[in-house]
């Protein structure tokens, strides 16, 4: 825990009053460094919104209100009230969460409010908004975001700032791999593990001599997942036909379907998410692509990344059968996932999504770190995030990776459901196999990045 | 001598010979007045002068300066300066401020990078358009919008404008066009007490307004100069009577 | 009229800006603004007046600007990664490559007028930001925009919180007046003449060409500098920064404020980033469907924007005490 | 290249079909652009309009509903849009033209998206354009298996025949040629005396039909989400513009143009995401009013 570099307080000649403070505390700190082993030893040093004054603690959710994932968004947002209903009152997961020193009183003894903001899916105006939460509202930890880019750009900010990050949806391979920040958490899963949860389940359905053409968005997120897609069907034996890279703006896939349908290629790969997804999806399905024959096989449309709403965009007969991943399904039958689902239903009158999921979880879990730290000092914190390991919050036994910040944990491989096996209106895809964390754990040095010091330059 | 000197000027549209062979020479001084039929080519000719066409062959040479493939402003920079048909003048500047550009031109040339010259290095030459907008009666227009000045004001305007930077070959496109009588005598009696040495070309429809400015008249039909003389000499022109009244039949 | 040379007259616009800028800090919370909402504040007040002198000055308007605030976020960041954290080099490096392209679009966008002129300026920012997202991604961070920059220095001095606030306010409070003095120039005065009669500035012996290539060369310094001091800010460069939306947001930010007036504009920078982020909030989910109501208010009923709102305030107020 | 006839004719067909949403939706800009002189930057909220209703109608109702609801009805509002707000504009700044028009659109789409959800909504094809034709059988010199949507096809059949009907309007007609003429010097007709003012309200009226046209058919192709009506403003601006300020048949061959330059440069990234930028810029460079501009519009 030398983490803590010694700054030369000499040097310094700003004006703010935070960066005086900022400066004297990481000369103490440097001077201390073993008392961090001690709960409540820092309750003076000031990092980012530390120390909470007062009898009430905010956090900050920071969620797409308007622009593509605008629904998306408003479901985190229901996760979120959710989440501090049960910090305050108890209920929820607090009670399958394990370890868990949650009370229901609160985080540590405080009453937990929060504010809201609109990240737009804009980078700048994410960062624009987030600032508002630390610096006017006095948040003490933000959280949300339902795209990769918008994630690593808040992650960043916060992390500058000494504020914690509990990100929301993204699942580029960047978030913790080579953007990873020691202020920055994520629960959701990644394109690495999906595609190793993913591809042995496709060999089997689909045989192990496939070519597979891959569409994908040509933007970070697109690119991790068309790596690891390849790379793990490749291991399962098949070949890859092609790999076209279509722009983010994209709204029309059919010159890119040209293309595939002139190739030899059986299976039709898309890396797309959002309205991207929905589009080129039916865009194929529009191009037969789900009545075809190639190679003598059937051609087959696999989608990485699944999530309810896209689903429900794409529209039931355009997904029945494909294949794809999600992080949480509201069907999950474990305690903590019917708990959720059960409260989440009682509160709006409907399931929730796996970004809701996710947001709830990464919530209760950054209160229960506080609890067990004894503190808010975001260092502390911090600590008692890296390695925990709990169960009873929906997707088994799940480890907090200390060294990347990132979740490992069991990964739904999920099918799009037929029209007539469809049960409500909310009910679009099925489970086909829970992949367990340890298929999907995988060594984070290949991604490279640094965490970086607890306290911030 | 001659001041300018056009010579052997072609040019034409597509099939159509604006003007074919035009020569002509303006004596420095005079006021000579260029009348012709519609579409004889007085406003073609007016635009080569000014740079705005390019003609296909001949030469036009302004106190021994060629005048072809030179920028409008340019020309303009060398002493020829264009009263328009509809008076162009900056509509949404004031009347001083209108006056002001040109009084810069003079001094600055037609570009200088002089961003942040103050007030105080600009008053002589604010005073300097004041001035000549006193001398063309518009001073209670001083600080009006161009724009709300009656057309015979605008017409006042332009003209202080085209004079402000001292030129010496004034062209008129029909600077009466559209005026009605009276505001048509103020505007011969403005160009006739204009300060002597400045040469005008005028090009004009009202005979009236001809024979009272012009010294020397060229007549052009069809794209070529027909008839030159005297105002008297033209009067009684067969040719020019040929020429109105081939136009009339049409 | 000529009397009026006096410094006080002439420096009333940018003595107020200084006043209201400099005390921000103080005021601005109350209204629920917050530090770091006033430093961006500020800068898109340099990004709108600069912007002014081509739209309100020469009448040209550029659906392009974004791309000097772009191409200099993106070079001053990548100056600040790999040379040096200094901000100086990174600025000045980072302004001249934007002044180098906005000369070379300058030449080719402004032979052409009205719409062609927007559409071109338009094609061009457009051909940038796709080339950042996708092209440039290596060194761009295209989506994820370009982050992993050290902080920010002056020498030895952090930018950071009220640092950073007060560089980029006296640099906005000098900018403007730099716009107020090239105003009242006799370049002002040629630009101005450009939107009102350019065939006959060119017959008053004048290159129109060369001061609208002026007026589009200084706009985009003032965008580049914005461009700039947005990383030094914040270190972190979105391609947001070279979309059209943020053009646009200029656009709109000039004619909401009043074109023409250089102050306007400012009002509107002020006015949206405080709408978007400060009202926004409390407004919910439907904030920017108010927003798009309060565009279409504002031109149907204050032609002239918010100058020409504070111009009826006046003169309704006080009119009444100096006329008749 | 080594591009095969069958890779040829798919590149072909896509770039058709891509040409056509663009044209459609070009079409009553340019109409709209070229006529009143007005920057419209709600043309792509009025397209919005067009795919929500028509989704709404189709879904509940059937398609064929929607075909004959959702163009008059797009007429109705254009033409209140027109007395209730653009008139006021026609006189009025470009600056000033844009930023109402963009409020409109941005209101428009916000209570869209209050009303219908930010979620993309499946639009359902009707049976008899559902599934694929296969060119093959068609085009003999096509070798073994080329398939294309049949919906897609019927697109281009629907852009061509709107493209052909407002071409006989306003080329056959007395309304025509006022219009035409309007397009090319609105001024000279007030001058003349001929009452333009309710024609503008009609061809206003006629460019959001266009678009609700255009909705109908294009609707499961560009999706129905309130990011499509951005999305295809900046393209469709640049068609306009492209093709040239108030020339129909410019607007047209534009689009075209653009569809097919970027069908045939979907393999290529780098030049497919600037390919759009790159024409745009180059036509305005060679030819300063676009491809069929008119002197003076616009300028």
């Amino acid at each position: 825990m030398t983490d803590v570099k010694s700054e030369d307080t000499n040097k310094k000649t700003g004006w703010s009053r935070r960066d005086v403070l900022k400066a004297t505390s990481a000369g103490a700190a440097a001077g201390a460094t073993p008392m961090f082993f001690t709960q409540n030893a820092w309750a003076e040093e000031a990092i980012g919104n530390y120390p909470v004054k007062g009898s009430e603690v905010v956090l900050g959710f920071n969620v797409p209100q308007t622009g593509a994932y605008a629904d998306e968004g408003a479901d985190e947002l229901r996760a979120y009230k959710l989440a501090v209903k049960h910090l305050n009152n108890g209920g929820g997961m607090l009670d399958t969460l394990k370890p868990s020193k949650l009370t229901g009183n609160g985080i540590l003894g405080k009453k937990v409010t929060y504010v809201t903001g609109d990240t737009q899916t804009n980078a700048d105006a994410s960062r624009t908004s987030a600032r508002r939460m630390i610096e006017r509202d006095k948040v003490i930890m933000v959280t949300g975001g339902s795209s990769s880019g918008i994630a690593i750009a808040q992650q960043y900010l916060c992390n500058e700032l000494g504020i914690i990050f509990m990100c929301g949806l993204t699942h580029s391979n960047d978030t913790t791999g080579k953007d990873k920040q020691r202020y920055g958490f994520r629960h959701f899963f990644n394109a690495h593990m999906t595609g190793k949860a993913l591809s042995p389940v496709l060999s089997k359905e689909y045989g192990k001599d496939r070519r597979a053409f891959h569409l994908t968005a040509d933007y970070s997120w697109g690119h991790t997942q068309q790596e690891s897609m390849q790379e793990f069907t490749e291991k399962e034996g098949w070949s890859t036909a092609g790999n076209i890279m279509t722009p983010l703006k994209t709204t029309d896939f059919s010159q890119y379907l040209s293309q595939v349908l002139n190739s030899d290629a059986d299976v039709l790969i898309l890396n797309h998410y959002g309205a991207n997804m929905v589009n080129s999806l039916t865009n194929a399905v529009n191009f037969g692509m789900r009545d075809m024959q190639k190679n003598g096989k059937n051609l087959e449309i696999v989608v990485p990344l699944y999530s309810r709403l896209m689903a429900k965009g794409a529209g039931s007969a355009n997904i029945d059968g494909v294949l794809g991943t999600s992080g949480w399904n509201w069907a999950l039958q474990d305690e903590g996932s019917q708990v959720f689902v059960k409260t989440f239903t009682d509160e709006y009158g409907f399931p929730p999504s796996q970004a809701a999921h996710t947001c709830y979880v990464q919530t209760l879990l950054y209160a229960n770190a506080c609890e067990m730290a004894g503190t808010f000092y975001p260092p502390e914190v911090i600590k008692a995030l890296e390695d925990f390991k709990f169960t009873g919050a929906g997707n088994g036994e799940t480890l907090y990776r200390g060294s990347d910040h990132q979740c490992i944990k069991d990964i739904l491989v999920m099918q799009g459901k037929s029209p007539s096996a469809r049960t409500s209106e909310f009910d679009y895809l099925k489970i086909v196999d829970e992949v367990d964390a340890a298929t999907v754990d995988y060594d984070p040095a290949i991604f490279g990045g640094e965490l970086g010091p607890y306290i911030p330059a | 001598m001659a001041i300018l000197d056009i010579h052997q000027v072609s040019l034409s549209f597509g099939g159509l010979k604006a003007l074919q062979n035009v020569n002509l020479k303006i004596e420095k001084g005079t006021t000579h007045a260029l009348i012709g039929p519609n579409g004889a080519g007085k406003s073609t000719l007016l635009n080569v002068l000014t740079g705005m066409l390019k003609p296909d062959d001949g030469s036009v040479m302004f106190d021994g300066k060629p005048l072809l493939n030179v920028n409008s402003f340019d020309i303009n920079q060398l002493g020829i300066a264009k009263v328009f048909q509809t008076p162009a003048v900056f509509p949404e500047m004031t009347v001083l401020q209108n006056v002001t550009i040109p009084v810069f031109a003079a001094r600055d040339g037609s570009f200088n990078l002089n961003m942040f010259e103050g007030r105080a290095k600009q008053r002589p030459l604010i005073e300097f358009a004041e001035q000549q907008i006193c001398e063309l009666g518009l001073e209670k227009h001083m600080y009006s919008l161009a724009g709300s000045l009656s057309r015979g004001d605008k017409r006042r305007l332009e003209m202080a404008i085209c004079l402000a930077n001292k030129p010496r070959l004034l062209l008129l496109d029909e600077p009466t066009a559209g005026m009605a009588r009276h505001e048509t005598e103020k505007t011969i009696e403005l160009l006739n007490s204009m300060q002597d040495g400045i040469t005008k070309v005028i090009v004009e429809h009202d005979m009236n307004v001809v024979f009272s400015l012009a010294e020397k008249i060229s007549v052009l039909a069809q794209g070529q100069i027909i008839a030159e003389g005297t105002p008297d000499e033209i009067k009684g022109h067969p040719k020019v009577i040929e020429a109105y009244l081939g136009e009339a039949q049409v | 009229m000529l009397n009026q040379d006096n410094f006080w007259q002439h420096n009333k616009a940018v003595l107020l800006f200084a006043l209201v800028a400099l005390t921000m800090p103080l005021w601005f919370p109350i209204m629920g603004g917050y530090s770091g909402l006033d430093t961006k504040i500020m800068i898109f007040c340099i990004f709108v007046v600069g912007f002014d002198i081509l739209l309100g000055f020469t009448g040209y308007l550029s659906f392009g600007h974004a791309a000097f605030f772009g191409i200099s976020a993106y070079v001053t960041g990548i100056m600040l990664k790999s040379f040096s954290d200094n901000i100086i080099p990174a600025i000045l490096v980072a302004v001249l490559a934007a002044t180098v392209v906005a000369v070379i679009i300058g030449l080719l966008t402004l032979k052409r007028t009205g719409i062609y002129f927007s559409i071109l300026t338009l094609a061009f920012a457009e051909m940038f930001d796709s080339m950042a997202m996708s092209m440039l991604q290596k060194w761009t961070g295209g989506e994820n925009g370009l982050t992993g920059m050290p902080t920010p220095m002056l020498f030895n001095l952090k930018m950071q919180g009220d640092t950073v606030f007060y560089f980029v306010t006296f640099m906005a409070i000098f900018l403007f007046y730099m716009a107020k003095r090239i105003e009242r120039s006799p370049v002002g005065l040629m630009m101005k003449a450009i939107k009102c009669n350019q065939t006959r500035l060119e017959f008053t012996g004048i290159n129109a060409r060369k001061y609208k290539l002026l007026a589009f060369v200084i706009s985009a310094v003032y965008a580049a500098i914005a461009g700039a001091l947005m990383v030094v800010y914040e270190p972190f460069v979105g391609h947001e920064f070279l979309g059209w939306h943020q053009s646009g947001e200029v656009v709109i930010m000039s004619v909401i404020g009043g074109v023409g007036t250089l102050v306007g504009p400012m009002l509107g920078a002020g006015f949206m980033l405080y709408f978007e982020n400060v009202l926004s909030v409390d407004l919910g989910e439907q904030w920017l469907l108010v927003l798009g109501a309060i565009f279409m208010a504002v031109v149907v009923f204050m032609p002239g924007g918010f100058m020409e709102g504070i111009a009826r305030l006046k003169k309704r107020y006080f009119t009444t005490v100096d006329g008749e | 290249m080594d591009m095969t006839l069958n890779a040829f004719t798919l590149s072909i067909l896509t770039g058709l079909q891509l040409g056509s949403i663009y044209v459609l939706i070009a079409l009553g800009l340019t109409l709209i652009f070229g006529t009143l002189g007005v920057v419209n930057f709600a043309h792509g909220a009025l397209y919005l309009i067009a795919i929500y209703l028509a989704v709404s109608i189709n879904n509940a109702l059937g398609f064929g509903l929607a075909l004959i609801i959702v163009p008059p009805v797009l007429f109705i509002i254009g033409v209140l849009l027109e007395r209730g707000l653009i008139q006021r504009f026609y006189d009025r700044p470009h600056t000033d033209q844009i930023l109402v028009t963009f409020g409109l659109a941005i209101v428009l789409q916000e209570f869209l998206k209050w009303v219908f959800g930010a979620n993309n909504i499946p639009f359902t094809i009707p049976a008899w354009g559902n599934g694929i034709i296969f060119m093959h059988e068609y085009l003999p010199f096509l070798e073994g298996f080329v398939v294309y949507p049949k919906w897609r096809m019927i697109l281009v059949v629907v852009a061509i025949v709107t493209v052909s009907a407002v071409f006989a309007l306003l080329h056959l007609t007395r309304f025509g040629l006022v219009i035409r003429a309007g397009m090319r010097d609105a001024e000279m007709l007030q001058f003349l005396g001929v009452n333009i003012n309710r024609r503008f309200m009609v061809v206003f009226g006629l460019g959001a039909m266009i678009a609700g046209i255009a909705g109908v058919f294009g609707g499961p192709v560009t999706q129905v989400s309130p990011e499509v009506g951005m999305q295809l403003l900046v393209p469709s601006f640049l068609i306009v513009v492209i093709g040239g300020m108030g020339s129909l048949g410019g607007a047209v061959l534009a689009g075209i143009l653009i569809g097919m330059a970027q069908s045939f440069t979907a393999p290529y990234i780098y030049i497919n995401t600037i390919i759009i930028y790159l024409i745009t810029v180059i036509i305005l460079l060679v030819r300063p009013r676009g491809l069929l501009g008119a002197k003076g519009v616009f300028e």
